[in-house]
């Protein structure tokens, strides 16, 4: 499936991460932004607006963040591809609606543009302290996908690539991004209709009276009709059957809410992106993400002008997490280096994966500007200094 | 150990026999006595039930897995819950009110609690009859814990009539020499 | 276009109810299945294309009608049928939306959407069963529970003024506004149809027994008891001032049509204001 | 300081785990719930406005999660002990609120009746699916208490234990309960008010002039003010100094921050309290809280009867989670089982914490009910007999898995 | 120190409070030294949640006044302002209206797209006095930011309420509170000339519209039992000698050497 032409804005263009994150959307055929107003994500949803205008797309300003989620939600079972964009205190309310997108395995894409929390926090800092927010934080068992742009461009690619997994998958996506990133400027490149591939939505074909909301397919993954459609099916965040009704017990909760974990966890390996730089001889194997990817890339670099052998594992999803190539990774090299603009999140996830064969050093990125390597290239120094195994996470304390 | 099973609809008294039951056992008899009861919408209208387990040592599994008892005070409680009945396992039961299925001659006794309590004046006892025959029957709770029990379970004035419906369904219960 | 009638079977019920998964949890002598009948009714006589009905109900006894009607039906979350409803209208604006929830859902976690909804004039007509209590969850006390009415969580006694609901509604801005008892059946048929014929927020209040907990804590009796009680106590009063529509514990329930209005909707306002831009932007 | 006696229900009782909380609450001198209705924990909140007005105390029923636990905070800052009652649906629409109440460093316990998940799930019947939630819920870093508790004394006792560290360490303490354990009713024994140790709020008694509402003592916990003593208190959401001033973009704001993260990790010995049986020689232990915990044991029972050495391990406090002593352990036995009822959270701990040198067995169980325990005598079996080091978590499949998805089970109402 | 903390200040000292006793719950930022100006405890909440944490503290110290200062329309929290107007919880709100009534605003306004109120473009506001009046508050006001004496005058007479009271103050941008730039001033202004002060007028007839002035005043002011009335009242009438009537939920202190 193509996105329809007249929407693209085809060509090279200086964009901000803001209007690169609209245009992705747009271009993967996003047409329903429900939002409520949050630094640092406003520049996005004003810019929407400005798209909308020529747009056959609905813009609406609900009156806070959990109506806001409950309207996409709302929006995509017409059959619109819907998003909505927030930061850390919408996301935290947000929360129980992330549940019923994946109990109701609603497609829709959650753009959280992160900033210092907790709490109001500092609304104008960049931050990375809701990753585990968004893969636990709501109530009962479930898996989402995640994923987190480093550059204007990525945020632009990956936008598509979060509606097409949602599409796929039928489950929330989130865009983990920052409020450095949304406001960098930088040359973006739009392709042309004909290269930009969507996942089309995956809808019930079969005889009209046969059509059971939640039968799965062989990948676990159940069909989608439209509201509207002639179909009246029945869906509720209750524990329910294939056919979309309540039923209390403990079978129908294995078998309703079993699949929903299943279906992402046993697709990982086809989830999981990530990019690598120089890790095939490494010691040191530097793990980014986000932002932080282009301090990190240069500590990397002066790190091996200074003839460390060190490496660099970027995450493109941070959900589901890159366990097989970070177990991997643990048995060639001496240590890991997570470097995050938080106080210690997907670091433990690295720490898991380590299997105790490399240590793991965990260094608070961005607190000396985002673009600031410092940090990073010592703990890499102190990482290759140490040549005994230690236990836990050995915390990188600057000078 | 028992697994008990109370089961009738609602209004009977059936949640308030577990917890009658529970207490007599783990406040008067010392003993370990763990009630659990249906909730929501499904506990409304018809059907209703409530189990107890009553042991030695600490309860450690909560629920009723196969019940060695089985008291059914509504057809729809007995059909319900006659296949999670042990197959040595009691059942006892209002003769009025259920029609069990006879393959358990042995271990089934009736008695006709509700009409015993429409004797004593009022219907809403039937289950405290009922409670003096299990206590007579089985050997869960000793008579003295259970006249403990019930004043602690109901209002100050219904106490007497509530001794009363328990030592009517106890002295039946004791004097029932063989099963129905 | 399918309506109730042109689907070919005996009675018009087994046509909008999921026939499939009766019995329903509602108790013995509830109002809520009575008004699921007048909705059945009331989109017979409105003679709208059920496949562009769709219902989204939210969390507790009434929130379990969405899931009894066989149309497109949602069972949400707590308190955001509503929104979920709006995401939906403004979707697809060519759908007939209709919320059907109770008054612990719309009123009390739901609050904040209920006006704000009035408030932009979404096209929907949301349906508010009141029963004064949260019956779901076994009797708590609600932000329609009149004063000194007894209920799990005010064991003493209610202590807090309930809602006027069709004067706050009123107040935010809806178009349509109405109140029936259970007993009202054909009464609440017509508003039902006139409220699905107006374009802009619509809220028809329902005033309903719940026999199992309201009725009992407060000693009043079983459903028929209310019944009975609605049918001395109800006035029908139209275009009463939605401020004088307070319902005071076991005292006088004015019914009836309060309001009846225009605004422009949601999406009206929208359209006319893309329109606009895009003129603007044609001349420059 | 003892309990005072007004709140103190003393006596003998046959009553369940929500109204053990309830009366527990009321025992640790909190006088103050604002809760909103939602099964299963309900009756927590019901048995608190019953007994309440007797003893001084307040039960407001908010218009929603969100107030409540708002209210809750203000009432913290009031000065009260305070304490909001919900479950699964409730607690994700209380999570921004309680990332702020962690930033402002009010001390608060949240019961949490855990249900079956996600979503509207299951709300009658049990689940343990809250719990990486709990520690992970709000946006940004910090960090709270977790408690399990598995019986209904428990209930009453660790709510008092929850309002105490909720004092001593000025954050928002979580009892992470579940509805087998809510909805139990057992027999619980109420002490005496004078047995009861309750930890008293630790108010600022200097001079307002030189009063810093958040500088740290020697222990990292500032000590509280309240509103109305002429403190002229200024507190924000934004993250602040010491002064509670908030701190600039660019300017350094680790030191503030972080100390949320290590009043907590830095007193963690203090904290911790686990529950261990037989793990001095064992092969195999079992790792588990709250309800499985109980049907745990009964499995445990099952495989030493078959003669394999099983230590068990319940973790009374989940979080802050007990790093040192899993990996203590690690180094001694061949695997871990960890029977939760969900379908792998905790596990993830066990398992970063092992550090690869056992195998991690999760007995995953989706909830609206608890564990089989032959399914968790099976998985030690499974782990005692594995020799080989697993990569990974080994999940366990259940009976209920198999009849679900390979046997003939069908959906019925 | 902007109009605004100085209004507030004026309202505060004529009521006769003692601003220690004065609690301000607010989810707008106020900078520290006009809460020293002010001379109250301060806290600055997680956003639409003023209300309810006023609520909270309210209940726990009956004796402190509190003041919960919303801004941003009532979008997040107008959920707990209907609530506390129905319970009559002894708050003093202000409502802040920074949204920008862009129709209206047309006509003489030129620049009036701020940050936050491209939004507001196809909405239409709350009519926030009828909305507080229909859910039971006992003093509804508003005012636009320039009627300082007015609005003093209001704050003190809603600070003496036993009740909800409502005051809804029509100013521009939040940037309002760090002083007025230039746009803002100039819309304030337009307000303030396109106002009209009908008192005691009913709350229904003060709808907001562009083909009419704006309506300014003291709109209601009525007598209704607080949420504690009716809460000790009940309970005594119920529970008799068993009721502790209650006074607040102050814990104990930590005493010397505990």
């Amino acid at each position: 499936m193509k996105p329809p032409k007249d929407s693209l804005k085809t060509g090279t263009h200086q964009l901000s991460g803001s209007q690169a994150c609209v245009e992705g959307a747009i271009s993967a055929g996003c047409r329903f932004l429900g939002m409520y107003p949050i630094e640092p994500a406003i520049e996005i949803s004003n810019y929407f607006l400005e798209r909308a205008k020529t747009l056959d797309a609905v813009y609406v300003q609900m009156e806070d963040e959990i109506s806001a989620l409950a309207a996409v939600l709302g929006a995509s079972w017409t059959g619109r591809r819907s998003m909505t964009v927030t930061s850390g205190p919408g996301l935290s309310l947000m929360m129980e609606h992330m549940g019923l997108g994946v109990m109701l395995e609603t497609p829709c894409v959650i753009v959280d543009v992160q900033r210092v929390g907790p709490g109001h926090g500092i609304p104008t800092a960049p931050a990375q302290g809701d990753i585990f927010q968004s893969r636990w934080g709501s109530h009962g068992d479930y898996e989402i996908i995640g994923l987190a742009p480093s550059t204007v461009q990525e945020i632009f690619d990956f936008m598509i690539k979060a509606f097409n997994f949602s599409e796929h998958y039928r489950v929330p996506v989130v865009v983990l991004t920052d409020g450095y990133l949304v406001n960098l400027k930088s040359d973006v490149t739009i392709p042309r209709a004909e290269d930009i591939k969507l996942e089309p939505r995956r809808y019930y074909d079969g005889p009209q009276e046969k059509y059971l909301p939640f039968k799965r397919d062989e990948d676990l993954i159940p069909r989608l009709v439209d509201i509207g459609a002639g179909y009246k099916f029945h869906v509720t965040g209750l524990t329910h059957d294939e056919r979309g009704y309540p039923i209390m017990n403990e079978e129908c909760q294995e078998f309703n809410v079993h699949p929903l974990v299943r279906k992402i966890r046993n697709y990982a390996e086809k989830i999981v992106r990530f990019q690598e730089l120089a890790t095939e001889d490494a010691e040191i194997i530097v793990i980014a993400y986000g932002s932080s990817f282009s301090a990190a890339k240069q500590a990397q670099q002066k790190a091996r002008e200074q003839g460390i052998k060190t490496g660099l594992l970027k995450l493109d999803t941070i959900w589901p997490f890159a366990e097989n190539r970070v177990r991997e990774l643990s048995r060639k090299a001496k240590a890991f280096v997570a470097v995050e603009m938080n106080y210690g999140q997907l670091v433990y996830e690295i720490q898991r994966c380590s299997q105790g064969n490399a240590n793991t050093i965990f260094v608070t990125h961005g607190e000396k500007g985002v673009e600031n390597s410092d940090d990073i290239l010592n703990a890499i120094i102190q990482a290759s200094r140490e040549n005994s195994k230690k236990e836990g996470i050995i915390e990188y304390a600057p000078k | 150990m028992f697994e008990i099973r109370f089961a009738g609809y609602g209004g009977q008294g059936i949640i308030r026999s577990g917890i009658i039951v529970g207490k007599a056992a783990s406040i008067y008899d010392n003993k370990f006595a763990t009630m659990n009861q249906s909730f929501g919408p499904e506990a409304r209208g018809g059907a209703c039930s409530s189990q107890l387990v009553v042991a030695e040592t600490k309860v450690l599994y909560p629920y009723v897995t196969k019940s060695d008892i089985l008291v059914a005070m509504s057809q729809a409680g007995y059909d319900k819950f006659e296949s999670e009945l042990k197959e040595n396992g009691i059942l006892l039961y209002d003769e009025d009110l259920v029609k069990p299925k006879s393959d358990r001659v042995n271990t089934t006794f009736a008695i006709p609690a509700t009409r015993f309590a429409e004797e004593l004046g009022i219907k809403i006892v039937a289950n405290v009859v009922m409670l003096g025959f299990f206590t007579a029957i089985t050997d869960v709770v000793s008579p003295e814990a259970m006249k403990k029990a019930i004043p602690d379970s109901v209002p100050e004035k219904a106490i007497p009539l509530n001794l009363k419906a328990f030592e009517k369904g106890y002295t039946y219960g004791k004097n029932l020499k063989k099963p129905a | 276009m399918e309506t109730l009638t042109t689907r070919n079977t005996y009675h018009p019920m087994e046509n909008l109810l999921r026939m499939d998964r009766l019995p329903h949890i509602w108790c013995p002598g509830c109002g809520i299945g009575i008004a699921v009948t007048t909705l059945a009714a009331a989109l017979d006589k409105a003679q709208v294309d059920l496949n562009n009905v769709c219902i989204v109900s939210g969390i507790g006894c009434t929130g379990r009608v969405a899931g009894y009607v066989k149309l497109d039906s949602f069972h949400t979350t707590h308190g955001r049928a509503i929104p979920f409803a709006t995401g939906i209208k403004l979707a697809n604006p060519n759908l007939k939306v209709i919320v059907f929830s109770g008054d612990g859902d719309l009123l009390a976690i739901g609050g904040n959407h209920f006006i704000h909804a009035a408030r932009r004039n979404i096209d929907m007509v949301v349906i508010c069963v009141n029963n004064f209590i949260y019956a779901m969850t076994g009797g708590q006390v609600a932000p329609t529970t009149p004063l000194t009415a007894y209920a799990t969580t005010s064991p003493y006694g209610c202590v807090e003024p309930p809602f006027n609901i069709p004067y706050i509604a009123d107040s935010a801005g809806a178009v349509y506004v109405a109140r029936w008892t259970a007993l009202h059946v054909r009464r609440l048929a017509t508003s039902i149809v006139e409220a699905l014929h107006k374009t802009g927020f619509s809220l028809i209040e329902v005033i309903s027994p719940c026999a199992q907990y309201y009725s009992r804590i407060n000693r009043l009796g079983d459903g028929i008891d209310m019944m009975r009680f609605y049918h001395t106590n109800a006035e029908i009063r139209h275009g009463e001032n939605t401020k004088n529509l307070d319902i005071p514990f076991q005292s006088n329930i004015i019914c009836g049509k309060f309001v009846d209005r225009e605004r422009p909707s949601y999406t009206e306002r929208y359209n006319k204001w893309r329109t606009q831009i895009k003129g603007e932007d044609n001349e420059g | 300081m003892k309990a005072d006696p007004k709140s103190v229900l003393t006596g003998v009782y046959y009553i369940d785990g929500d109204v053990a909380a309830g009366w527990g609450a009321l025992a640790a001198g909190c006088k103050f719930i604002a809760g909103y209705p939602i099964t299963p924990s309900t009756e927590a909140a019901e048995a608190f406005a019953r007994v309440a007005p007797k003893a001084g105390a307040i039960f407001i029923q908010m218009e929603d999660e969100l107030a409540s636990i708002a209210a809750v905070l203000g009432a913290a800052w009031g000065g009260a002990k305070a304490m909001t009652i919900t479950s699964g649906p409730g607690y994700s629409l209380m999570m921004e609120t309680i990332g702020y109440g962690a930033m402002l460093e009010t001390p608060f316990v949240l019961l949490n009746v855990q249900r079956g998940g996600p979503s509207t799930g299951v709300p009658t019947k049990t689940g343990q699916a809250d719990m990486m939630q709990s520690r992970w819920g709000s946006h940004g870093d910090y960090e709270i208490i977790a408690i399990s508790p598995d019986s209904p004394q428990e209930m009453f006792d660790y709510t008092i234990k929850a309002f105490n560290l909720a004092e001593k360490y000025r954050c928002p303490v979580m009892i992470m309960a579940d509805e087998c354990v809510g909805h139990m009713t057992e027999k619980v024994v109420i002490p005496a008010a004078d047995e009861i140790e309750i930890e008293p709020r630790n108010f600022y008694k200097g001079s307002a002039e030189e009063y810093l509402p958040f500088k740290p003592g020697s222990d990292l916990i500032p000590q509280i003010a309240k509103a109305g003593d002429g403190l002229n208190l200024f507190i924000s959401g934004l993250a602040h100094n010491e002064k509670g001033y908030p701190v600039k973009k660019d300017e350094p704001r680790g030191i503030y921050l972080k100390r949320l993260i290590d009043k907590i990790q830095k007193n963690k010995d203090k904290i911790i309290e686990l529950k261990e049986e037989e793990t001095e020689n064992c092969e195999v232990v079992v790792v588990s809280y709250g309800i499985s915990s109980r049907v745990a044991i009964k499995g445990i029972d099952m495989a030493r009867e078959k003669g394999i050495k099983v230590g068990n391990l319940r973790l009374v406090t989940v979080w802050p989670f007990p790093d040192e002593k899993i990996r203590e352990l690690a180094n001694r036995v061949k695997a871990f089982v960890v029977p939760e009822i969900n379908y792998g959270q905790i596990v993830f701990e066990i398992e970063r914490c092992c550090d690869g040198k056992a195998n991690v067995v999760l007995v995953p169980h989706g909830g609206a009910g608890v564990h089989n325990p032959q399914d968790i005598c099976d998985a030690i079996e499974l782990g005692a007999q594995k020799e080989k080091k697993s990569e990974g978590i080994i999940e366990f499949k259940t009976r209920l898995e198999k009849l679900v998805f390979e046997g003939n089970w069908s959906a019925k109402e | 120190m902007s109009t605004f903390i100085e209004t507030l200040a004026n309202g505060i000292k004529e009521s006769g409070i003692n601003p220690q006793k004065i609690s301000i719950t607010s989810d707008i930022p106020f900078r520290p030294e006009d809460i020293k100006y002010l001379g109250v405890d301060y806290f600055h909440t997680n956003r639409g949640r003023a209300v309810a944490f006023g609520t909270g503290l309210k209940l726990t110290n009956p004796s402190l006044k509190v003041i919960p200062i919303i801004g941003d329309l009532i979008t997040l929290g107008g959920n707990h302002l209907v609530h506390a107007g129905r319970r009559n919880m002894e708050l003093t709100v202000i409502c802040i209206n920074s949204f920008i009534y862009r129709e209206i605003a047309h006509k003489s306004a030129p620049e009036t797209t701020t940050k936050f109120s491209a939004y507001s473009t196809f909405e239409e506001p709350f009519n926030i006095p009828h909305l507080a009046n229909s859910c039971g508050a006992v003093y509804t006001a508003r005012w636009t930011a320039l009627h300082t004496d007015e609005l003093a005058k209001s704050i003190t007479e809603a600070l003496q309420k036993n009740g909800l009271s409502v005051i809804e103050v029509l100013a521009p941008g939040l940037n309002y509170y760090q002083g007025i730039d230039k746009i803002e001033s100039s819309l304030l202004n337009f307000y303030y000339e396109n106002s009209e002060i009908k008192e005691g007028i009913e709350p229904r007839e003060t709808e907001i519209r562009n083909d009419q002035k704006i309506i300014i005043g003291r709109f209601t002011t009525l007598e209704r039992p607080t949420y504690l009335d009716t809460y000790n009242a009940q309970l005594t009438r119920v529970l008799g000698d068993k009721f502790i009537p209650y006074s607040g939920a102050v814990a104990e202190p930590k005493k010397e050497g505990e």
